[in-house]
């Protein structure tokens, strides 16, 4: 954690728009540009009103034509620019696969360090009401597979500023992963700028009994079935990885190893996943680790509340598995955790 | 042939739809509807000015906001607010929410909550019923912001150079949510692009449902006289929000002057007067109840069972 | 295997044309399309004439438009026909992702079994000579993560004509990969119609010491790895599971209980990979078990013959981890073996 | 403001580019170059005729074919073929192979083997000049079947929408791989395309160097005195085989008469017959001096160490 004295408690937006802000005051290269950025909500504030204060070449709308818009931001980025394209939603991603993949990871490659690609690609993902299936994927598995892209999901707001400014900065493509559920989580976060490094993870919280990785919102989920399981005497050590590509092995290897249980609470569907990758480098490389993971259901996101429920792991289904694995009582049923987020969110989206 | 525009009809369907959305936007703060909303309420002219024309065999692909095409195809209108509900006896058991209404007795589509993504589909349906030899047209209702996308184009593109029996409704409401078409493309350009892809394009001029009706019989018309694309570009005005049920007016990112004309204009008034009052009031009743026991219905169904999540995944 | 006397030796190519050929025979709604499906070529004999024997209509030759053509299929599988799209590359399929990912998937669901989407995604994938960064990617965990589509990858000419007859039959969206060096391979194969279920792999070599999972063509080089190793006493027992999704976890958990050791031979990078998926899979479900992953190195893939080389596995390459694994001189340099698809293959492309 | 065209330049450039491709023919069955080569044979006018127009600072865009675009551009010829020898002083150290191209000296930039994947960052690129005031402005090179595209018709709307400097230059060869123009669009639409998407687009009539030379100065001045995107349509037949060596005159795909005409009326010679003898032999022996220094060169070069796999995939 920074140690400045200069803290004010904000929230995870905040955040995001503090990063925003003071990189394009840093940097007359960085422009911001997405569906809404420059509209009266400013994507969850995050970009608010930032085109009054730097100009509507640096904070603009476009077309909805994220293929093609991926692409200007790339060449943008060739001419020496640091574009940062905002999504409401990462399923739209989808649709910039081509040139993500494609092209930004590879032009440094093709061009043996010739050119760089400092593009920031924000995606907001996450639930709410009945958000459906075409509006709940998190495909951070995808941008994780590939060389040539970084990955980052911050989960505090401290991280989050600090990550963000770093993924700005950064020479390399980035994926830059924010839960909608987080916006409006608030925290202690320093008013100048600094950078969160890429490949460190960050224990949360520390224990000896059990393992417990999250990624973006699912380590909130895990932190407050860290707090369950302390009722049954387990103690869990929470970890944050922050950045997915690269990611902190050392950090998850030795929690693991000291505990010698790991579960994985992914963030997105589990085949091929984050979390298949964070179980498959420990089996590699750990003796005798007790391995799980937890995550969506394999099954598009149903909006009925009932199913949706279910197809999210939350902290009672965390900690059941959690204590399973630690041998604990396989009928325990824990008291219900309030996700104060989840259910103070009033619609419409 | 031009089959005569019916007042009452039209009115009927009309008011239906207004009446239906009206509900919800009643219900909304109960939050029993827990699934994103994008109402039609100001752009129900268009669904019931083409609804009233195709026969039941056209096939509809609509999108997220497509309570105003699948309530005046006079789809499953209980099936629909228990879908809202997120019930069992839902369009698709609560699965799919408002966002993804569909019901094959009407021959309408699920819709999809990304924006163009349908359009393509649509474009391979025309493509299978001249396959098949099959009679019929499709549908294809989208906004102006779906015209944006690449996607587009190479699907008109696709539907020229097959010759497929399509007609694209643009519901052009000038806007992407708080995005104005000025800032997506020069020009207003839509219905020259269209030309410029091989379909056959117009902008109504009009915005009452009559328009809308007399726009899509032509189309049918030349369509069977000549399989060929046509694109209608018809001018409309959202009255509420993008999303919800507000109306968003203290966001002032558009002309309030001209939201308040169009309500002043609303074609459902205009529809009503040309009606003798019996008329109106015994459809009125017709209405209500219509929407009151859609509204029971969905009131009165249960919530799927947690053993369903893994339904219809595969099959 | 099919037992029917009536076997030809053909090649996989030959394999793949006479499903499409039998399958448009028996079924007037099966269709063909894609880039030069119907040129003097017909993506390597497999669709070749398809259409003066079936009609234009049903073997068709479309722009370059992967997204919109996607949702054609889609589209024409929504009215009952069975659409075939051929792809040249896979890596063109990243064009095509929100129509596969957001939409294929999804249509069942969302309208509670009203819909299916019987389309097949026919994709090319492998190397050669110098295919380079965007013409070498193998993207099956991008579909293996996504509940709703079937993914499968046959190797031998036999399975190869089963598993597309099935994958045309299903009434699922499935991706069908067939891996460029493999279309010369030839096999015995039945002349008349039969499927290969989804969901069953294959023991092709048993064995007590090891167990080699390979997928695709890098099945073929553990067939060949096992030789190796046969040399030093090591005894591999060689899966192919055919089918990526569904997967038969079962047969790869009771080798690798048996053996107590698994490798898997990725084709595609490795995190968040199919290695990565079945080696988590085998971690959480048996006990015990030694695990290693070998694939694709975390780099773009270059073209220089020399880079080209340290960037694939290879036959030596599998067969030193193997070795290693099982306790072996960790000095062993096996002899070289001829890969001859790969050294018989001659520009351009 | 219209410089003379020069016809010793032209002919130098476009000899360079012809001799260099040819020379890739004549040692491909070594198997020296292990990466596919996708020749610009019977297109190089259009390459040259632009090249001659712009100046040093414009910014190329260009594709997997994209060999005349180099060569024509004078960018660094012994670069390029150790590259086509996967050698360590190629334009990528061997990496990249002739698909992937690149000479940051000469401002072209790295192609790509994904059809009209370039086009938006062409595009981006436009807009960064503008963002930052700079002049210049940026060539984007592509193929008919490039327009097929959907990303290349939003490339063409953000760059009309913003006036960006750039100029489309379409190489409309009629074929993409064996097909045929007529199979993926109508009417040959390009031109009146583009025209709808709000960029200046011409057809050239006539396909020799100088005619792209005149319309690419025709662009610039335009540009000079209005920010706006343009594109040029430029007629050409390429006389090899989509990719490799060959001509592929076996498969019969296309009207072989119309090959053989362009090949007769090849504007190398027509170059050629404008000047003098002496001239045109002082050229002749520079070019092939410049190609043998450069496979030699090539040859000369060692291959790169097998620890580099891993360098430049992160910055
Ligand atoms: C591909 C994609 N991009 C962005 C969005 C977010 N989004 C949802 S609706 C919408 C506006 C679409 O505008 P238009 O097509 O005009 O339809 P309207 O909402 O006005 O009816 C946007 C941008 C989306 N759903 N899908
Ligand atoms: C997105 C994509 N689809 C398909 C291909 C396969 N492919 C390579 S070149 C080519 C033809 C492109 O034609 P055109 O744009 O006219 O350029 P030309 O080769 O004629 O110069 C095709 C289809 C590809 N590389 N990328
Ligand atoms: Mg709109
Ligand atoms: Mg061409």
């Amino acid at each position: 954690m920074n140690n400045t004295l200069d803290k004010k408690l904000i929230n995870y937006g905040e955040a995001l728009y503090e990063a925003c802000f003071q990189e394009m005051a840093n940097d007359e290269n960085v422009f911001i540009y997405g569906l809404g950025v420059d509209d009266p909500k400013g994507h969850y504030g995050t970009s608010k009103d930032l085109h009054k204060e730097y100009g509507n070449k640096r904070n603009f709308d476009i077309p909805l034509s994220e293929d093609a818009l991926t692409g200007v931001g790339i060449g943008a980025a060739l001419a020496g620019l640091r574009p940062i394209y905002v999504h409401q939603r990462m399923d739209f991603l989808l649709l910039c696969m081509n040139q993500l993949v494609n092209m930004a990871a590879k032009i440094r490659y093709i061009s043996s360090g010739e050119h760089s690609v400092p593009i920031v690609i924000r995606a907001a993902i996450g639930r709410s009401w009945g958000q459906g299936a075409q509006h709940s994927q998190s495909f951070q598995s995808y941008f994780m597979h590939v060389p040539g892209i970084k990955v980052i999901a911050p989960t505090t707001p401290h991280d989050a500023k600090g990550a963000l400014i770093s993924s700005i900065r950064d020479n390399n493509p980035v994926v830059f992963i924010e839960h909608r559920m987080l916006y409006k989580n608030a925290g202690y976060v320093p008013s100048t700028s600094y950078e969160i490094p890429f490949g460190k993870g960050r224990i949360l919280r520390e224990g000896n009994d059990i393992t417990i990785v999250g990624v973006s919102h699912t380590v909130e989920d895990s932190l407050r079935a860290a707090d369950l399981l302390k009722s049954v005497g387990v103690n869990a050590e929470v970890i944050d990885p922050i950045s997915l590509s690269p990611i902190d092995y050392d950090l998850i290897r030795s929690s693991a190893s000291k505990t010698k249980k790991l579960l994985v609470v992914d963030n997105g569907w589990m085949t091929c996943g984050f979390s298949s990758e964070i179980i498959t480098d420990v089996a590699i490389n750990c003796e005798g680790i007790r391995c799980q993971r937890i995550g969506f259901e394999d099954t598009p996101c149903p909006t009925t509340p009932i199913l949706e429920k279910a197809f999210y792991p939350n902290p009672q289904s965390i900690a059941i598995m959690a204590n399973k694995m630690c041998g604990g009582n396989k009928k325990w049923s824990p008291p219900a955790v309030e996700q104060h987020e989840i259910l103070s969110f009033k619609g419409p989206f | 042939m031009k089959k005569k525009f019916n007042v009452e009809k039209a009115y009927y369907l009309f008011l239906l739809t207004r009446k239906s959305e009206e509900k919800i936007i009643e219900l909304y703060n109960t939050d029993k509807i827990k699934s994103p909303v994008h109402l039609s309420i100001g752009q129900e002219a268009i669904a019931v000015g083409v609804n009233m024309a195709i026969s039941e065999d056209e096939v509809i692909f609509s999108n997220y906001r497509g309570h105003a095409h699948y309530i005046a195809r006079e789809a499953n209108l209980d099936k629909m607010w228990a879908e809202l509900y997120g019930k069992s006896r839902g369009t698709a058991r609560g699965k799919g929410g408002s966002m993804h209404l569909n019901d094959w007795g009407k021959k309408f589509m699920p819709t999809s909550a990304i924006v163009s993504t349908a359009i393509p589909q649509a474009v391979g349906y025309a493509y299978a019923l001249k396959y098949k030899n099959q009679k019929g047209v499709v549908i294809c209702y989208h906004g102006d912001g779906a015209t944006d996308e690449g996607v587009f184009w190479e699907s008109l593109n696709f539907a020229s150079l097959h010759s497929l029996p399509i007609i694209f409704i643009c519901e052009n409401n000038k806007y992407a949510i708080y995005t104005h078409q000025d800032k997506r493309a020069m020009n207003d350009p839509i219905v020259e692009r269209a030309r410029a892809f091989g379909v056959n394009a117009t902008k109504i001029k009009g915005s009452s449902t009559e328009d809308f009706y007399n726009a899509t019989i032509d189309c049918l018309n030349n369509i069977e006289k000549e399989s060929k694309p046509h694109l209608i570009e018809c001018n409309c005005l959202r009255w509420r929000d993008h999303v919800g049920v507000g109306d968003a007016r203290d966001l002032n990112y558009r002309n309030e002057k001209e939201v308040d004309e169009a309500i002043t204009n609303d074609d459902l008034l205009s529809l009503e007067k040309k009606l003798p009052i019996s008329t109106v009031n015994a459809i009125k009743l017709k209405v209500d109840s219509q929407i009151n026991n859609a509204v029971r219905f969905a009131e009165d169904s249960k919530f799927p069972e947690v053993n369903e999540l893994y339904d219809n995944v595969y099959g």
